[in-house]
């Protein structure tokens, strides 16, 4: 891996986010409207609280910085970004943005990574040995069960399992993280709590995922089983299984790792529709509730979270690929 | 005459049995689209307004699929919601696999400078969880209508027939009997339309069903947040609403599943489709039993 | 003269295809003596291939052998069982394989590679002794000892042939079949790799059977010749005699057809083209484009027969009493 | 009387740009004349990666040197009109290497031998279109009936190979490049299309050029040759001098690994260099052979050798005959395209 490389995926990553969160700034401000003026002419047309609305929403504009030029507000937007400060909360003033955020992250990534990684390795590993000509009948029969789950969007997926599992059959529950009224704790009963309300999430994510990855291992596994060191191998007199592991599956790792970053936003915007669904406390749900109370600064936060989140997963993988693959330094230059 | 027709048919015959994954996928979808469009013309369209009924009806011979909390005949919305998602689908995809043909072939073939923006432009926004900036646009939309819907949409579908008619553009370039055009006399736009166009049909349509499902996937995905046309029918609105009065928990399985169940028909369909053009663009995958 | 190693016998291999059954080789006999270069040469298409391969039993599907024996030290391969053949590959049988390119597993080191193979036969040697013997046969071969530690994208197109030289021998195998060897490769490359592979099997040796369509090559390589045309030998004989006397008339056109340095240009073609192997012409494949042919070639294929001591060929010219 | 075809001291460096460090010289001062006079052949010889398709792409016009000249007619490609570029187009006609991939396999074989006449205007009718088709597969030994109306991969390899004969002589060319026009065909065809080839440039005039790594066929066709290793010419000159009594260690080398269709003149079996080793490896300034070559002398290391004209024929790039005067690629080549007839069995 070259210093070269490490650079240049860098500033990738660097632009990527930098012209992510710049949108995420531009776009509220190129539409028509005032979403404070907006919002107090909400809360005004629900509460009772009549009382100055013009001088409230001068106030709120200071408050938010809204009163300044545009190219000020930029300018202020990323310093307070850089310092981690996303700003309040409109719909519950005091309450920062950042803290609704820290307080759902946990949930999500505990989650999804989870969540991710059982499907990579359930679809990889169904995949190569769907590729494999040997493959047993019986694993060739599941496909096509999986090829439609892989069809169910996960979030709808998600539903279907709400109502199999916690509706009609009551076996999880219903909803949320955790139990109603008991205290987190690092206890035996907390955490099988925890992971009982994470079953139906998870493996929504997981269902719906595994036959896309299996379809694309075969194929990539299949492509990989007409190359000459396969044939060499074979001549050589090894043993199936380790022409299988050794020479097919390891060189479908690369494409297959690829696969995974490209479809790690799938994944991500699944899974923030899952926790909707769910109304599991993660920054999905929050995301949503958001969006139902209008509060912009909550959902840009969370949108600037979820860019870098797949942002810095990405560079990762990228960071991962000249381990996997020793000639991908000499390819990309 | 007519043995060239027979000859014609019986390669068409041929065809089609070679590539069942593809004609099974189309008639698929043909079939949802029919059921859409004909529906809307037969049914009532009285019956999809709030209050026609009575509300939270279970199946039953007068109502089919149930009444929703809002009293209207689930089946009455569900066929008018067909169309509008189609639509969206069909439109969203058709915009964003254009554009990714133009930028595709315009980066494959210029290469260099040009290239090198589009590939970059596309890379990033391809990096940028797509539903984040439709969220973005979508709650600073005052009034959605299915063709805004589209519209934002295809703003980010796009990138997948980009990267993938760039590639193949790349390569075909590089192709002899491109070499060969030219000596022939053809210009750079014939060169492009001629020789390389035609040979890139196969991934312009595995291109479009992409583009397609991606944006129906995304749609629903939007409506089901809250952000869709609030006032319209479509799939992904319906399960929005459904959610918005607790039909789940409350088991009105009537109401939310049809909705599912018709999107699961469709993307069925869009994967036989991608999956038979898959085996005409790489027949490698073919495999000979 | 030495004993044979390998008998091959009426070994016969069949495509089946959508256009329809290629027989790629039919009824096709030869013998292979102990410490023997044997070459079967011919044009893109004539079955060269599909017989070397099928004497490791590596025919793949929709391809498979439907008759023949193959007889190493009067064992046939083709009756093994799968795990008799695996033990048999390379240890008693090896490849050279054509498309030295792309044949390494680009993600395993050179040294690996080569271990895999030895380990697959016999699993219980110590890791300094497979190292050590790593490094003996890429000494073998004209290879430094670093070349274990790399990938093969890092080696040019003659070392990595080499390469398969190095493991092709690594089991000591009493028959080699190079496939093409060196049709990738530049001339200079290819000149090093045949020393090469010359050098090995005197030491060891082994018998080679070199295929390939290069005539020079083969004048240069083998001691005795095989000459395929549509999925049959036709002529088979010691290398020299074939090149002074050819006597299949299908030899005799494509040694004259080669250009050299000692006439110039002066060029003779075949005329016609090689038939389909879906659509053989009846009789002898060679028929039509046959300068000799007589009324009996359409109708009887000639069958495969020794026309003097040593030199076997399949013509109706050298049937009893003629010529 | 200015020259058909001139190439003035080539130089093509790939990468080097904005985002590769690496530079890689494809070629290194090459020059090439084709009088045009009379037909004459030409042949570049040379391994893999030394640069002799490259020369073919720039002789075509396809890409750019990144120094030297290009000429046609007298007038540097660059500066041509565009009337002048179309006569350019159609002068100089190419066939490849690869008769598979010569073809789009979207088309019937009549597309890519149509295409021509109508691009070029070269007939009025469709009739005479059609004649001229039949013509030209007549030329190369095809019966019209059998090839017009199919797909490419209905045909032979050997087939489509003459297709593409065909297809370069319907403009008239003058000068037609040959790529490794028979490295994938099949030997018992292999003669005849060359000879058809050779037979066709005598009798309708055209020059060819001839790029192979196959000595023994350049020997058989061309008059001279010209030997290139990693981008350089290291030995120029008349073909029967060059082949017959090689000066430069390369094509010495080069000449004894032909593998000769005799069993009885064995390759010799001295020890041979393929890869490079120690200092000198091409990249510095020092002669690019210097790694591999036998006879190297300190010198070979630190310069770069120029071409020495050690006969009236011929010019060999190594300090080996540094008594002989250096010379100009383009002189030289001048001179060989000049009255070979008086002179092509001289010396």
């Amino acid at each position: 891996m070259t210093v070269d490389y490490i650079v240049k995926r860098l500033g990738m990553l660097l632009v990527v986010i930098i012209s992510a969160i710049s949108i995420n700034f531009i776009i509220p401000r190129l539409m028509p409207g005032d979403p404070v003026q907006q919002k107090m002419d909400q809360m005004v047309a629900m509460g009772g609280t009549v009382g100055d609305v013009q001088g409230m929403v001068q106030e709120y504009r200071k408050k938010f910085g809204l009163d300044k030029p545009v190219w000020k507000q930029f300018i202020s937007y990323w310093g307070d970004l850089l310092r981690g400060d996303l700003g309040y909360s409109l719909n519950n003033y005091p309450q920062r943005v950042s803290s609704v955020i820290t307080g759902a992250l946990p949930w999500t990534a505990g989650l999804l990574i989870t969540a991710i990684l059982i499907t990579f390795v359930l679809g990889i590993l169904m995949g190569a040995v769907l590729g494999w000509p040997t493959a047993p009948r019986g694993l060739r029969g599941v496909v096509p069960v999986f090829l439609v789950l892989h069809a169910v969007p996960y979030f709808l997926l998600g539903i279907i399992l709400l109502f199999l599992f916690a509706v009609s059959v009551r076996v999880f529950p219903g909803g949320g993280g955790y139990s109603f009224g008991t205290a987190l704790q690092l206890s035996l009963g907390s955490i099988a709590d925890v992971l009982k309300h994470a079953a139906l999430p998870a493996l929504s994510i997981v269902l719906a995922g595994v036959g896309g990855w299996a379809l694309g291992m075969r194929g990539m596994m299949i492509s990989v089983l007409g190359e000459d060191y396969i044939n060499l191998a074979e001549a050589k007199g090894l043993k199936q299984r380790r022409i299988f592991l050794w020479y097919g599956v390891r060189n479908t790792m690369l494409p297959a790792t690829t696969s995974l970053a490209m479809s790690l936003g799938h994944v991500v915007t699944g899974a923030v529709l899952v926790e909707m669904i769910f109304a599991y406390p993660g920054i999905g749900h929050q995301l949503y509730r958001a969006i139902h109370a209008k509060d912009y600064t909550v959902i840009q936060g969370i949108i600037v979270v979820l860019v870098v989140w797949l942002a810095v997963t990405l560079f990762i993988m990228d960071l991962i690929y000249p381990l996997i693959d020793r000639r991908i330094t000499y390819r990309r230059r | 005459m007519a043995t060239m027709y027979r000859d014609r048919a019986h390669r068409a015959l041929r065809f089609a049995r070679l590539n069942m994954l593809l004609v099974s996928g189309l008639a698929v979808i043909v079939a949802v689209v029919l059921v859409g469009y004909v529906g809307s013309a037969i049914i009532n369209q009285d019956d999809a307004r709030v209050g026609a009924f009575d509300p939270g009806l279970r199946p039953s011979r007068d109502h089919l699929l149930g009444t929703d909390r809002q009293a209207r005949d689930v089946l009455a919305v569900l066929i008018l919601s067909i169309p509008n998602t189609v639509k969206i689908g069909l439109l969203a995809g058709a915009v964003g696999l254009g554009i990714g043909v133009v930028l595709g072939l315009a980066a494959g073939y210029f290469g260099g400078l040009v290239d090198l923006v589009i590939r970059t432009v596309a890379d990033v926004v391809f990096t940028i969880p797509g539903i984040a900036i439709m969220i973005i646009v979508a709650t600073n939309i005052r009034t959605m209508s299915v063709e805004m819907m589209a519209l934002i949409v295809a703003s980010l579908a796009w990138m997948y027939p980009t990267r993938a008619i760039r590639a193949q553009t790349l390569s075909l370039r590089e192709r002899l009997y491109v070499e060969v055009a030219r000596l022939n006399g053809e210009s750079g736009m014939e060169l492009v339309v001629k020789q390389m166009l035609p040979n890139l049909l196969p991934y312009i349509a595995a291109g479009f069903v992409a583009s397609v499902s991606g944006a129906i996937l995304a749609t629903i995905g939007l409506e089901a947040l809250g952000l869709g046309p609030q006032g319209e029918f479509t799939l992904g609105m319906m399960i929005y609403w459904a959610r918005f009065y607790g039909a789940i928990l409350r088991g009105m399985w009537w109401w939310w599943s049809p909705p599912i169940a018709v999107i699961v028909v469709i993307f069925i369909g869009l994967l036989l489709a991608s999956a038979g053009l898959d085996r005409i663009a790489n027949p490698r995958l073919q495999r000979t039993k | 003269m030495s004993p044979d190693v390998l008998q091959v016998k009426e070994l016969r291999v069949r495509y089946d295809t959508y256009s329809g059954v290629v027989n790629a080789v039919e009824g096709v006999s030869f013998s292979v003596r102990a410490g023997e270069k044997l070459g079967l040469v011919g044009e893109s298409g004539c079955g060269k291939s599909s017989t070397v391969l099928a004497l490791l039993r590596m025919i793949k599907p929709p391809g498979r052998i439907v008759a023949g024996q193959v007889l190493l030290d009067g064992v046939d391969l083709l009756r093994l069982s799968d795990e008799e053949i695996r033990l048999a590959r390379f240890a008693a049988i090896s490849l050279i394989p054509q498309g030295a390119m792309n044949s390494l597993n680009p993600v395993m080191r050179i040294r690996e590679q080569i271990v895999d193979t030895m380990r697959a036969h016999n699993g219980g040697k110590s890791r300094a002794e497979l190292d050590s013997r790593v490094r003996e046969l890429l000494q073998w071969v004209g290879l430094s000892d670093w070349v274990a530690n790399m990938f093969p994208h890092e080696l040019s197109g003659g070392m990595k042939q080499r390469v398969c030289i190095a493991m092709a021998i690594s089991l000591k195998p009493k028959v080699v079949i190079a496939d093409e060897p060196t049709s990738a490769l530049d001339v200079v490359v290819q000149r090093r790799v045949m020393h090469t592979l010359e050098r090995v099997q005197q030491e060891l040796g082994a018998s080679v059977i070199l295929s390939g369509h290069d005539m020079g090559l083969m004048a240069q390589f083998v001691d005795r010749l095989g000459v395929m045309y549509a999925g049959r030998l036709v002529e088979m004989g010691p290398t020299e005699a074939i090149f002074e006397d050819p006597l299949h008339p299908y030899a005799r056109l494509l040694i004259d057809t080669l250009p050299s340095l000692d006439r110039k240009g002066d060029f003779k073609g075949i005329p016609g083209v090689a038939p389909s192997l879906l659509n053989l012409p009846a009789g002898c494949a060679f028929q039509p484009r046959c300068p000799h042919a007589v009324e009996r070639c359409s109708v009887d294929e000639p069958a495969w027969q020794e026309a003097r001591p040593g030199r076997w060929v399949a013509c109706h010219l050298w049937a009893e009493g003629r010529r | 009387m200015t020259a058909l075809l001139e190439a003035h001291n080539l130089t093509k460096v790939f990468g080097g740009g904005l985002l590769s460090r690496r530079r890689t010289v494809a070629l290194d001062n090459i020059s090439l004349v084709i009088s045009g006079d009379r037909p004459s052949v030409i042949s570049i010889a040379g391994e893999s990666g030394s640069g002799k398709t490259t020369l073919a792409r720039l002789l075509l016009g396809i890409t750019h040197p990144s120094s030297g000249r290009v000429l046609y007619r007298g007038k540097e490609l660059k500066k041509l009109s565009r009337e002048e570029w179309k006569v350019f187009r159609r002068e100089v006609q190419a066939i490849f290497q690869d008769p598979f991939e010569a073809f789009n396999p979207f088309y019937k074989v009549d597309n890519v031998l149509n295409t021509p006449i109508v691009k070029f205007r070269l007939a009025r009718s469709r009739s005479e279109r059609r004649e001229m088709v039949d013509k030209v597969l007549d030329m190369v030994g095809l019966r019209p009936e059998e090839t017009l109306g199919r797909y490419p991969h209905q045909l032979s390899g050997g087939q489509r190979q003459r297709v593409m004969v065909a297809r370069a002589l319907l403009p008239n060319p003058k000068i037609l490049l040959a790529d490794e026009p028979v490295s994938m065909v099949d030997a018992s065809l292999r003669a005849t299309i060359l000879g058809t080839l050779l037979k066709l440039s005598r009798e309708l005039n055209i020059s060819l050029v001839y790029v192979t790594h196959d000595l023994t066929t350049a020997y058989q066709v061309a008059e001279t040759i010209l030997v290139l290793y990693q981008g350089s010419p290291v030995e120029v000159g008349d073909v029967e001098k060059v082949i017959r009594s090689s000066q430069h260690p390369y094509t010495r080398l080069l000449v004894g690994s032909i593998p000769l269709p005799n069993p009885k003149l064995k390759w010799g079996t001295e020890a041979i260099e393929t890869e490079r080793t120690g200092r000198g490896s091409g990249a510095g300034n020092g002669c690019r052979f210097a790694g591999r070559c036998p006879v190297v002398m300190p010198v070979c290391h630190e310069q770069r050798p120029p071409l020495y004209r050690t006969d009236s024929r011929r010019a060999t790039a190594c300090f080996l005959y540094k008594e002989s005067p250096a010379v100009e690629g383009v002189e030289l080549m001048s001179a060989l395209s000049r009255g070979t007839q008086t002179s092509a069995r001289d010396g």
